[in-house]
């Protein structure tokens, strides 16, 4: 029960921070959203016009105008209600309607990716920890470390490069192209094709992490005594890489995991710029470069509420996992 | 298997006694188990590691007299192909690519050590003193501060407060990303710390009349010494990907050369269209190795703190 | 983040660009690259499919709005129209939903409403209709685009009137300037939008608009619109079905255009000659007209910038030439110091100005003139001000605008070869713009517009009311403050009369080629990168009809290629 | 036929960063059907290396480097993991060291079992619980913790369910190795028992390894003594105690005494054990030995029988069987090496000596939250006694008996809840220690210091013994320069560690644990403090080298008039150090008297009690009190 009560209020209190934050943070950056609006419409080169940036300031309401504190409360106070405000860049739609659009991609794309990686990575860094020292051990912590290190964003221009440009095999942007978006399999056979190299990318740079965690959490629980003993009591050897290490090692994978799914909600940034796709992180790139503070705010927000709400999942589950954790809880 | 203890073998006549007996002990403290970069220089990623990382640091201290040319000229035709007077070509600017690529390492060593070195020594200052007062307010504050960090996306946050600055220097760049990127080794320290403050020595510390300040930095710090030299390269390594990828997005200090404005200037001027691949790829591949560089050393940094990964045998 | 939204943001300027009412010559310039072989044949044939870019940078997809406020409309150019167009290069008046315009006096502006126009609905436009589109910024200034009822160039709207096939703006003063802004207002169907509560957050998914194309489909990222076959000038246009499609990089626009999944692109693609042109040279094309000038902007309120001398003195050293090649590949010509773009203007240059406007390149003159001016090299090898004082000159420029970056380069270096010691410093460009606000910058590149009424872009540069404020950013950065400006300003805001324009233009490139507010560099480009394979009739050289910021015209004169 | 027959066993150990360690060197022994052998090595000696190897558990870098274990007419020795997988847990089965661990610690313990019966046997299902049931009753285990997590029991539990998981199949041979360490005197003592009699019933052959030869003694048929990776001794236990033959097992016999004597002596053997990744020649032994003699130190001495025993020493083996012209010194069963001695008169001398600590009525009160409503614990009740100048008094109790929080209140890093703590000073000031502010607390600890249990976590490993003596010093004393480096070096030379100028600029991981906890004393020394609170100081030491601390905290006590305050669980060391015993239960004194009274005439059925637990070999003999 008071273990429950801290997480609450941790959580709370982290909220309100993250939330002032938020608020904070956007509001450093210098420069107007109308002015920034106008020569984001009329290019960089164009005749200042004071009457468009007039109209463009009454339309989005003028951020010099209140006080910072009166702006606060009017932000806790909407926040409050659930209303996130109106977009700027997409003026009139509301924020919440923005970001659902995004949001099936980025969920798609990175949520797949992230639980192939997670499964591929787990059982490949299983595998080479059960294996240890073997050839086959080397190649994949050699390999995933060297693969590891690419930048990704790198890496997602030379896939681009190679299979988008050159090899022309697939789409160099967007996250569909000519089918309505729907549960129709034409449009699901386009969304498919379109996500092959964002996918690609994830899928290669993914599993890294979990492979090295998982190997050498791993490697630990086999110097385990429970291990020892299990190998005295002679249980097969694929039993106790399956029932003994690799069960143990799975916990802060599996609570690793459940932190990953909540911080995805904050897209992929780097990669969704380089292929145009049109998921959170691409969106979250906008809303900064166009000042949209009401997108942005909502963005980060939900990025923070999903990380926060998935610290409370990976202790939860950590609990339910781990006796031991248990214990310690009450 | 203890493999530390020691003893003399040389042992000609020695008679029974303690005096002799002690000065045979003395000799023996002498002997003591493999130092620690014995432990990790004996270790071949780590090895490795420490080979490149030495390299791109002789290139980058040398890039004056290695570069056939300044970074920053942009003087020369533009769009050469590879020849001797340009080992790699030209950009559309006319920069020189290759020696780009030398003084750019330069920048990302420099971003590398500073970025890691500030990300540690905050995240150390704050980790240390929240777990040494662990259950104080003194705690309370700083690892509440240092779980709001952990939350707050860092890629926005960094791309807001690049976009903040009026004067993109490098060294703008490393401070913001060591304050967006302390958090989690601040955590990893404060957990080490609460183990190591509970042990005996620390109390004896503190029985030996050392103050707080002296027993966190002095005593208790140098035994997190491995931790702290794998989060150095944990930071160094982000610092010198964050970045490549801020530079990437075009927030980097465009006024020197680093590997990631490269990639900026080749993917803006259109360098995949105009089938430029070498300004695309080298610069990338230089990181790429760095960046595997620090994670080798890593390797063997791990192993200090982490016998069980030690590849005997 | 991306720069990719200069492209389409050019279209964007289409519903939007004010256009002047002082009048100017069609000039071709023999220099300008671009072949157009191939461009101006054509048959009667309808063109099937015409491939443009989306108007729009931020497309999540499915958000779908076509009100022509919103600042993400799909398209702002083929439902709503305006009523009159202007050629922003050689001036031209092209008529639109207006037949006629009158000026009754400066404070009187009346419409001649075009008749046989129908909404796409079937529904004839009316006067009304026009008023109605006249009046809304009256009750929403957030949807006053023109300033019709405020007081920036010239004085607000009191009313507005019609009279049988006339409508007339009465306003409260001289409120000539306003013209241009006041052609380009969107005529709105009345008998829709009158029912609309609030028309600034109205999301218009159904658009009834007068123009040539109808809405067919968007699928969230593919808009496609159809002919209109009772388009009041269906004659003139052959393009079956437009689509607008994609928001792209440099490489990937480059790559549309070669495989022919574009048919035209006005964002920039680095060296398109190498990068398109030379892939095709029959089908490919490009024509980058001037659209202004890239002006260098010293500080005016800072000393040495505050000393003529040594702003003409600068100005010899200043290299265009190879900025030209570095920035732009050497499209761009190096631009006349008057300010005025030629020789498209040509015929207001004063008559006594027929020298090359064009500073040449001359360390050795600027040294000398430095030195007489009495910036003296230091014991460090650089100048000092004439009172001994260390010289230091920051140029700010916008991070990541890489032909700017480029241009300053070359600035900095040239200030340097005068023994100035000149440092860039690379800034957010949001950071520049607050620089400019504040007034807390050496030097920074601006943007002097090529529009054809010179009182707003010239005369906006120079005026003192066009300071930046703390909160507004204003045309006259470099805070230009003369009086006799002013005047000579709003002088010709209110002008009419050609003879007396050409003099008071006279009197604002006196300044320009003898203060050196600002340093002319080179011409800024209105780009145009199209193929020929479909569609023939691109605006070019030989015919600059219209700039890209001229879509919907340049639609009445596309023709089929085969 | 032996069931269980070792020969030439080596076990090499080649990583690749040390140097190669022979950890097991030509060990032959045989343990026959239902015979319970000891094992008795120190740290260090090889007996887990060997323990890992008859198991087959050897895992790189180490290695089995030649010789062979038969098992019932097989070799274990040379057949795969899956040749050998029969005979896993059905025939030898095994109870490791560390309780903590060998559980794995997210399943049940119900379930930790069925794997191994349903491996080895047909039973399933409810039969499969039936018979953890069973074993549960062997190992008196309620029934209640069959589907607990291993964390939810206490360390005894768990070897008692290690004890019964061993048992699972009904094994010819269990391996126990060091089942009992760390646990307490009383667990460590009800375990023992219950393996005494599990294997008086079901007559499984047991190889039993620990460090401490009081535990082996007693239940042990047959006794092997491992040194430095050999098997230097085999003697029957009953035999050993009377006669050991090689010194080393003398040595160890030396370190038991009989807390009833008047006087009680013990010995210790000096030294530490060899390096073996060094060259050696001659016996390994021989550097700590005091019969040596020159052939020690040339000849290695093989295992031969010697008076119905095998012994690898040559004096033994030529005191037996005489060679002219080599002499050897007279057949001792006692170890010649150095002895401690402490005489009751000594206690009754320091008895005289006035107070300077006085507790009266102290209590501690812990509160620990639970949700809305809170629970106390009581660790220290209404606690009264004193301490005396110049005087040992042995606090000794049971984990949880309240002995550390004691030391806590007295050494004022906690406060009471309740009573008061005196301390006056030399120079007559009365400090009242329950009423230290933190200032003042820091002036009240150079005349309190502490002495840890663990020499190992108590020195700074990245810190030089010079720097950690100097603090203190430096702190307390405010010394510096040349002064602050002469004193350091005093107190070195103090604790034996000669020549001081060698030592100073060491580091304490390059120390064996004898030479740390002499550093950790000279720290505590170094404030010239008036009272030295010791916290089991030798429990964490090799039994051989025990005696030598008490020695040396003996003779401060002899020479100042510093008071110690010894906290331990062990009476007999109690008894050995102390002049006044006080005896802790459930934090409250039960027992309180002159060392040598509490030891033969306890008043409390708790002293009682842990005066059985003590583990002492010479039960079994009629020695004289």
């Amino acid at each position: 029960m008071r273990y429950f009560l801290r997480r609450i209020g941790f959580f709370l209190a982290t909220l309100w921070a993250a939330v002032t934050l938020n608020f904070i943070i956007p509001r450093l950056q210098p420069g107007d959203p109308a002015e920034i609006m106008f020569k984001k419409l009329q290019g960089r080169d164009a005749e200042l016009d004071p009457a468009k940036i007039e109209a463009l300031r009454a339309m989005l309401g003028d951020p010099a105008g209140k006080n910072l504190w009166e702006q606060y409360w009017n932000y806790l106070g909407s926040l409050s209600r659930g209303e996130l405000g109106l977009s700027y860049t997409y003026f009139p739609y509301d924020v919440a309607t923005v970001i659902g659009v995004a949001l099936p991609w980025t969920l798609v794309l990175v949520g797949t990716t992230l639980l192939i990686s997670f499964v591929v990575g787990t059982l490949l860094g299983a595998f080479a920890a059960w294996r240890r020292n073997t050839r086959f051990d080397s190649i994949v912590t050699l390999g995933s470390t060297f693969i590891g290190t690419l930048p990704a964003f790198w890496l997602a221009l030379l896939i681009l490069f190679a299979f988008g440009y050159v090899l022309g095999w697939f789409p160099t942007a967007g996250g569909y192209d000519a089918s309505t978006p729907g549960w129709n399999a034409e449009f699901i056979g386009d969304a498919i094709y379109h996500s092959i190299l964002p996918a690609s990318v994830l899928l290669i740079t993914g599993p890294i992490g979990w492979i090295l965690g998982m190997r050498n959490t791993m490697i630990m629980n086999l110097g385990e005594d429970y291990v020892r003993l299990a190998r005295a009591k002679g249980v097969p050897d694929t039993q106790i890489a399956l029932r003994y290490a690799a069960r143990n090692a799975l916990l802060p994978s599996i609570t690793g995991l459940a932190l990953a799914l909540g911080s995805m909600l904050g897209g992929q940034i780097l990669i969704e710029q380089v292929f145009d796709y049109p998921g959170l992180g691409r969106l979250t790139a906008q809303a900064i470069d166009n000042k949209d503070y009401p997108l942005l705010q909502a963005l980060l927000l939900f990025t923070i509420v999903g990380v926060l709400l998935a610290n409370l999942i990976a202790d939860m589950l950590y609990g339910i996992l781990d006796p031991r954790a248990r214990k310690a809880q009450s | 298997m203890s493999t530390g203890v020691t003893q003399p073998t040389d042992s000609s006549n020695l008679p029974v006694g303690g005096e002799e007996l002690a000065a045979a002990e003395a000799e023996a403290v002498e002997a003591a188990g493999p130092r620690w970069w014995s432990i990790i220089w004996a270790n071949r990623k780590a090895r490795v590691g420490i080979v490149i990382l030495g390299l791109y640091i002789l290139l980058g201290v040398f890039a004056p007299w290695i570069a056939p040319y300044e970074g920053t000229r942009t003087d020369f035709e533009a769009l050469l192909e590879p020849s001797a007077e340009h080992w790699l070509g030209t950009t559309t600017s006319g920069g020189d690519i290759a020696s780009q690529l030398i003084w750019g390492t330069r920048v990302s060593l420099l971003v590398g050590l500073f970025g890691g070195l500030f990300a540690t020594i905050i995240a150390l200052v704050v980790g240390m003193i929240s777990g040494y007062f662990e259950g104080t307010w003194i705690d309370e504050v700083l690892s509440f501060v240092t779980n709001v960090a952990l939350v707050v996306p860092i890629l926005p946050l960094i791309i807001t407060l690049m976009a903040y600055t009026e004067d993109r220097s490098i060294w703008f760049t490393i401070f913001v990303i060591a304050i967006t990127s302390w958090a989690g080794a601040a955590r990893a320290k404060r957990s080490q710390i609460i183990t190591l403050r509970n042990r005996d020595f620390v109390t004896a510390a503190k029985f030996s009349g050392d103050r707080s300040w002296t027993i966190v930095f002095r005593e208790i710090m140098p035994s997190m010494s491995s931790l702290i030299m794998a989060g150095f390269f944990g930071a160094a390594t982000g610092a010198v990907g964050a970045e490549a990828g801020l530079s990437f997005l075009g927030l980097g200090d465009t006024s020197s050369v680093s590997w990631g404005t490269m990639l900026y200037q080749a993917n803006q001027q259109g360098a995949l269209a105009q089938g430029l691949w070498i300004w695309l790829f080298v610069p990338g591949l230089a990181l790429a190795i760095l960046i595997t560089a620090f994670t080798f050393v890593n390797f063997g940094i791990d192993l200090l703190s982490n016998p069980h990964l030690r590849e005997d045998g | 983040m991306t720069r990719r939204i200069t492209g389409f943001a050019a279209l964007a300027m289409a519903g939007a660009l004010a256009l002047t009412a002082c009048s100017g010559r069609i000039q071709t310039n023999q220099n300008q690259p671009g072949p157009t072989d191939g461009n101006t044949a054509g048959t009667d044939a309808m063109i099937e499919q015409v491939t443009l870019p989306a108007e729009v940078a931020e497309n999540v997809g499915g958000l779908v709005n076509f009100n022509p406020f919103s600042p993400n409309a799909l398209t702002k150019t083929y439902f709503y129209e305006p009523l009159m167009i202007r050629n922003s290069l050689n001036c031209t008046m092209t008529p639109w939903l207006a037949t006629e315009y009158k000026w009754e006096g400066p404070d009187k502006l009346t419409f001649t409403v075009r008749e046989g126009v129908t909404w796409s609905d079937g529904q004839p436009l009316t006067p009304d209709d026009v008023k109605f589109s006249l009046d809304i910024g009256k009750d929403f200034p957030a949807l006053d685009t023109a300033g019709v009822w405020n007081d920036t160039f010239g004085k607000h709207a009191t009313d507005v009137a019609v009279n049988g096939n006339n409508v007339t703006i009465t306003f409260s003063g001289n409120a000539a300037a306003k013209f241009d802004s006041i052609i380009a207002v969107k005529v709105l169907p009345k008998h829709i939008w009158e029912k609309i509560d609030d028309p600034v957050k109205y999301i218009d998914k159904e658009p009834v608009g007068t123009g040539p194309f109808t809405l067919a489909s968007y699928n969230g990222r593919k808009l496609v619109l159809d002919r209109r076959a009772d388009y009041w000038q269906a004659d003139k246009i052959k393009v079956e079905k437009l689509v607008l499609e994609g928001n792209y990089d440099a490489t990937q626009a480059a790559l549309k255009l070669n495989a022919g999944g574009l048919d035209a692109y006005w964002g920039e693609i680095p060296n398109p000659q190498v990068a398109f042109v030379d892939k095709n040279p029959t089908l490919n094309h490009f024509w980058y007209a001037p659209a202004g000038t890239t002006v260098l902007t010293p500080n005016l309120t800072k000393a040495p910038f505050n000393d003529v001398k040594f702003r003409e003195a600068y100005s010899q050293g200043i290299n265009k030439d190879e900025i030209s090649t570095k920035a732009t590949y050497g499209i761009m010509k190096p631009a006349s110091q008057t300010g005025l773009k030629l020789p498209y203007a040509e015929d207001l240059m004063p008559d006594d100005l027929k020298t090359d406007t064009v500073l040449p390149f001359d360390t050795a003159k600027a040294e000398q003139l430095l030195d007489a001016a009495g910036y003296a090299v230091g014991a460090d090898g650089m100048r000092t001000n004439p009172d001994g004082s260390p010289l230091k000159i920051k140029f700010t420029v916008q991070a990541g605008w890489i032909d700017y970056e480029s241009t300053v380069e070359v600035i900095v270096r040239n200030l340097k070869s005068m023994k100035l010691d000149a440092s860039t410093v690379k800034s957010a460009p949001d950071n520049v713009d607050a620089q400019k606000k504040s007034g807390e910058f050496d030097m920074v590149l601006e943007y002097l517009h090529g529009g054809c009424e010179v009182a707003r872009n010239i005369g906006s540069k120079l005026a003192s009311d066009q300071i930046p404020t703390k909160t507004k950013v204003q045309s006259n950065v470099q805070r230009w403050n003369d009086p006799a400006t002013d005047a000579t300003v709003a002088a010709l805001s209110g002008s009419t009369d050609p003879g007396e324009q050409k003099k008071l233009v006279g009197e604002l490139v006196n300044t320009m080629i003898t203060q050196f507010p600002v340093t002319s560099l080179i011409y800024a480009p209105a780009r145009m990168i199209y193929r020929t394979d479909k569609a023939v009739g691109w605006p070019s050289e030989e015919d600059p009809y219209a700039t890209n910021s001229d879509m919907l015209v340049i639609m009445t004169h596309l023709r089929s290629a085969k | 036929m032996a069931l269980l027959e070792v020969k030439n066993l080596g076990v090499r150990y080649e990583p690749r960063l040390h140097k190669p360690v022979q950890a097991v060197d030509d060990v032959s022994f045989e343990i026959a059907e239902g015979e319970f052998v000891g094992l008795i090595g120190e740290s260090g000696s090889g007996k887990s290396t060997l323990a890992n190897a008859l198991l087959r558990l050897v895992e790189r870098p180490g290695r089995i480097s030649g010789g062979s274990i038969v098992f019932d007419g097989n070799d274990l020795a040379t057949m795969t993991q899956d040749e050998l997988r029969p005979y896993r847990w059905r025939d030898i089965s095994t109870v490791f060291q560390s309780s903590m661990n060998a559980l794995n610690p997210v399943v049940r313990v119900v379930d930790q079992f069925r794997d191994a019966i349903e491996l080895h046997s047909d039973l399933r299902g409810d039969a499969v619980v039936d018979r953890v049931r069973q074993l549960f009753g062997m190992v008196m285990i309620e029934e209640k913790f069959l589907t607990a997590y291993p964390h939810e029991l206490s360390g005894g539990m768990k070897q008692r369910i290690n004890l019964a998981l061993a048992l699972v199949n009904k094994p010819r041979f269990v391996l126990l190795d060091e089942p009992t360490t760390g646990l307490d005197v009383v667990v460590q003592r009800s375990i023992l028992e219950a393996v005494r009699t599990l294997q008086a019933e079901q007559k499984f052959a047991v190889l039993f390894i620990s460090h401490d030869m009081g535990t082996v003694l007693d239940l042990s048929d047959r006794i092997l003594v491992m040194y430095a990776g050999r098997i230097v001794e085999e003697h029957d236990s009953a035999d050993l105690m009377r006669n050991p033959l090689h010194p080393y097992s003398k040595g160890l016999l030396g370190s038991y005494g009989d807390p009833r004597a008047q006087t009680v002596r013990i010995t210790y053997v000096p030294g530490r054990p060899p390096d073996l990744t060094r060259e050696h020649a001659g016996c390994l032994f021989a550097p700590r030995c005091p019969e040596r003699i020159d052939r020690c130190l040339s000849v290695e001495p093989e295992l031969l029988a010697v008076d119905g025993a095998r012994v690898a020493c040559h004096v033994a083996q030529l005191q037996a069987e005489p060679e002219d012209g080599v002499e050897v010194p007279a057949r001792s069963a006692k170890f010649a090496g150095p002895e401690f001695v402490k005489s009751d008169d000594e206690s009754k001398e320091a008895l005289s000596q006035h107070a300077f600590l006085t507790l009266s009525d102290v209590s501690k009160t812990y509160r620990t939250r639970n949700g809305f409503t809170f629970s106390d614990f009581t660790a220290v009740d209404d606690v009264a006694f004193e301490l005396r100048r110049g005087a040992v008094t042995a606090l000794v109790g049971q984990s949880g008996s309240g002995k550390s929080t004691l030391a806590k209140l007295i050494t004022g890093v906690e406060k009471p809840t309740a009573g008061t703590i005196m301390f006056h000073t030399r120079e007559g000031r009365a400090i009242d220690v329950v009423g230290l502010r933190p200032g003042q607390l820091r002036d009240y600890r150079s005349k309190v210091q502490m002495v840890f249990q663990d020499p190992y976590s108590s020195l700074n490993p990245t810190k030089t013994l010079g720097y950690i003596l100097s603090r203190p010093l430096r702190n307390f004393l405010g010394l510096s320069g040349e002064a602050l480096k002469q004193r350091v070096e005093e107190l070195l030379e103090k604790v034996a560690l000669t020549p001081a100028s060698r030592y100073r600029n060491r580091y304490a991981y390059e120390l064996s644990g004898g030479q740390r906890q002499r550093v950790v004393i000279a720290r505590a020394l170094a404030s010239n403090p008036e009272l030295i609170v010791a916290d089991e100081p030798i429990s964490s030491l090799d039994v051989s080298i025990r005696a030598e601390i008490l020695e040396l905290l003996h003779d401060l006590v002899q020479e100042s008039d510093v008071g110690i305050l010894y906290i331990t669980h062990d009476l007999l060391s109690a008894r050995m150090l102390a002049d006044e015993i006080i005896v802790l239960s459930q934090g409250r004194v039960v027992e309180q008297g002159r060392a040598l009274t509490v030891i033969r005439d306890p008043s409390d059925d708790y002293t009682r009690k842990l005066l059985d637990a003590i583990p002492n070999p010479f039960d079994k003999l009629d020695r004289p009190a």
